[in-house]
């Protein structure tokens, strides 16, 4: 199975090498073109007028929250059951992107928000889900941040995942049902059938757009956690190592 | 083109949104710098990935 | 001001920042305590902008007790506190710096969290203004109470819990004062100015007392 | 704690205490350091600097070694030299060590840079020790020093010991193992009966 043959993190580093470059090239033509259908393709909606235009960054955003919280719970699956080596770095890096585009979504919802409602936040069911997630996302930041050793952070914060990704259907039910008791949902929706393509298009050139961001940022931060992890190996050995000069010498004819 | 009355909304949200990614981007470039850095200084101290013992793992 | 005393604030600050510190946990418990509060009183916008200020003082109270417990425990379980009531240095300043340090890394990011949290209780942006005025003011005072409370138990393993039921009786002046301020500059008639001098006369004198008596404390923790 | 207990010890020589666990030679040598109050009695240092306090002519290096594990180990090292006051007495010439030569003289030059969580035990100690290194002061009071080191860094410490004796300074010392020092006196605690060492020489 060619996935476990980048199990290895040097092959890993060196697949990232070549397929950065391409994926930064996608990414930024999808960009542009995203934008430009979005700004001047799109017209404006005849009863939002001009705000329109936030959702295509805003929808796409919030897809990518959750897609990346289900990458970093499948990733914590591959770090306990399949213990793939890589798959800690990947939950890892994942979640501060994961929380960049969460806040995203909730700063471009809370824009958007304000003309619409005419307040930049209520406790509606959605919004007050999405935030539980960036506080879930930056929960996780914490816990990786507070223990040292990587494995061991890695175990602790996979459990976390996975537990979160149980319990947000959960939660995101029960805030429905909370949110309904209390106020008439005030939340617009876009209904399927009805967007027009000509919405829709650059709605999914954004997504796409977004998707290929996230990638370039994930893979740029999984070589940054690759290396960050050498580094420590590295220097556990330096200290361990009584005489380092004597090292160098003896290390010299092996290069 | 006209962005309407609430011109200020939209271009703030994309504005915002551009922020998070660049200092995201920023991050991530300053991180991968620390690294290279620390490895590099490691390289200099002589200290290789491979055991001097075994030539190699 | 003196080179130990910069070394001092440095070292305190790096250490909270680096790995195993936990200077931005407490914003992250602020944000918890403001996201649970809609939960239990309902997602009523004018109610919550009512008691917006509160909550907020109230979040910002819970985070730096909460916070705490760390100020000086660390440093007395790997006997730096020893070296330190050795060193030559006066240790009310030592203190005081190690509580400045504190606050930096975990007060002020509160501060700067306020203004960001008041939109989710819809406050107005001069209440806003003015409970992150009161904050910036307010919570220095908290941390230098809270770490009297610190320094009386830093001897005990789990300290934490009783450090906030002691301290909080200390706290509810800081508290009295930092609403009624944040309430007054929101409803006109009643004056900003008198409550909020008496917050910051709160804080210097928690700069006077604070540092006095954890450094009393902390000697007679040493034997 | 202790009853009848006095001695006193001249610049340049060492004083070994030993006794049985728990007799109390660490509550000693945190009583001379000034961390316990005494219940009567006194401490006094001659020829120590005016106006300060005898416990701020004194290095502890206890049982704890006050290492951080966040910060690098010269991180670690250069926050006590600077924090720490340097004190003089007649009598003593210590100098200054730069940091860096102290972590060459106990073998940890290569652990400078690094967080001082990748040290070990050892490594640790040896930091802790740099301490009474690059700050000056004539007075060690050193529990168990020769805790978790190996046969080398414990000849390494010896070496340093004696130098600090021969710079006109004073040791106190609690220990289960024979220490080579020049110039030592012998405090040997029991239980019951006192423990007296009366010695008629006055610190310079």
């Amino acid at each position: 199975m060619a996935f476990w043959d980048y199990a290895n993190p040097t092959r890993f580093l060196k697949l990232v090498q070549v397929v950065l470059p391409w994926l930064t090239g996608l990414c930024v033509v999808a960009f542009a073109a995203g934008l430009y259908m979005s700004f001047f393709v799109a017209p404006e909606d005849y009863q939002q007028g001009q705000t329109v235009r936030i959702m295509y960054i805003h929808v796409p955003a919030a897809w990518l929250s959750m897609m990346c919280y289900s990458i970093m719970a499948v990733s914590s699956l591959g770090t306990l059951v399949w213990k793939h080596p890589l798959a800690d770095v990947s939950a890892k890096t994942a979640a501060p992107i994961g929380a960049a585009f969460t806040f995203m979504a909730l700063v471009t919802g809370s824009l958007w928000g304000k003309p619409m409602w005419g307040t930049y936040w209520v406790w509606d069911a959605r919004l007050t889900s999405v935030l539980v997630l960036l506080i879930m996302y930056l929960g996780l930041m914490t816990l990786w941040r507070t223990m040292d050793d990587p494995i061991k952070a890695g175990k602790a914060a996979a459990v976390l995942t996975l537990a979160g990704a149980l319990n947000l259907p959960v939660i995101k039910f029960s805030v429905d049902w909370w949110n309904t008791l209390h106020q008439p949902a005030s939340v617009m929706r876009l209904d399927g059938p009805t967007i027009h393509p000509d919405i829709l298009w650059p709605l999914l050139v954004m997504a796409v757009a977004f998707t290929l961001l996230f990638f370039v940022l994930h893979l740029m931060a999984m070589r940054n956690e690759i290396l960050r992890r050498r580094v420590r190996t590295l220097r556990l050995r330096a200290a361990s190592a009584a005489h380092p000069r004597s090292a160098v010498a003896t290390a010299q004819p092996a290069e | 083109m006209d962005l309407g009355p609430h011109a200020g909304f939209i271009l703030a949200s994309y504005g915002l949104c551009l922020l998070t990614v660049l200092v995201l981007i920023a991050w991530i470039r300053i991180d991968k710098a620390g690294q290279e850095k620390a490895l590099r200084e490691l390289a200099e101290q002589g200290v290789s990935r491979r055991r001097p013992e075994d030539g190699g793992r | 001001m003196s080179t130990w005393a910069i070394v001092l604030f440095q070292r305190d600050l790096r250490l909270s920042v680096r790995v195993g510190g936990s200077a931005l946990v407490g914003v992250l418990f602020f944000l918890a305590v403001v996201t649970v509060i809609p939960f239990g009183v309902g997602p009523d916008l004018n109610l919550l902008s009512r008691i917006g200020p509160a909550i907020l003082w109230i979040g910002a109270l819970l985070a730096t007790l909460l916070g705490l417990d760390r100020l000086f425990q660390a440093d007395r379980d790997d006997g730096t506190i020893d070296l330190m009531l050795m060193a030559g240095r006066p240790l009310e300043l030592v203190v005081l710096i190690k509580c400045l340090a504190h606050w930096v890394a975990t007060g002020l990011p509160l501060v700067v969290a306020a203004p960001l949290l008041g939109v989710f209780l819809n406050l107005e942006p001069a209440a806003m203004a003015a409970v992150t005025l009161t904050l910036l003011v307010g919570t220095p005072a908290l941390t230098l109470i809270g770490a009297i409370g610190a320094a009386l138990t830093v001897t005990l393993r789990r300290g934490g819990l009783l450090l906030a039921v002691l301290v909080v009786p200390l706290a509810i002046p800081v508290l009295i004062f930092g609403v009624s301020s944040a309430d007054a500059a929101i409803h006109d008639p009643v004056p900003f100015l008198t409550p909020f001098l008496i917050l910051c006369a709160l804080s210097l004198i928690a700069a006077v007392i604070g540092p006095i008596a954890s450094a009393a404390a902390l000697r007679f923790a040493a034997d | 704690m202790f009853e009848d207990l006095s001695f006193s010890l001249e610049g340049g020589s060492a004083l070994v205490v030993t006794g049985a666990n728990g007799i109390g030679k660490s509550s000693l040598l945190r009583t001379l350091a000034g961390l316990v109050p005494l219940a009567q009695g006194s401490i006094r240092l001659e020829g120590g600097a005016p106006d300060t306090p005898p416990q701020e002519h004194i290095h502890y290096f206890g049982h704890q070694d006050a290492v951080k594990p966040a910060l690098s180990a010269l991180e670690n090292l250069q926050f006590w030299r600077n924090f720490c006051a340097a004190a003089h007495g007649s009598g003593f010439s210590g100098d200054p060590m730069e940091p860096l030569k102290a972590f060459d003289i106990l073998g940890i030059e290569h652990t400078a840079q690094l967080p001082a969580a990748f040290l070990s035990a050892g490594q640790k100690r040896r930091l802790s020790l740099c301490r009474l290194l690059v700050t000056p002061r004539p007075v060690w009071l050193m529990d168990e020093p020769t805790a978790a080191l190996d046969r080398v860094s414990e000849s390494q410490l010896l070496d340093l010991m004696n130098a600090h004796l021969a710079a006109g300074g004073l040791i106190v010392t609690a220990t289960h193992s024979d220490l080579a020092l020049e110039k030592t006196l012998n405090l040997h605690l029991q239980t019951g009966d006192a423990a007296d060492l009366p010695l008629e020489d006055a610190p310079q």
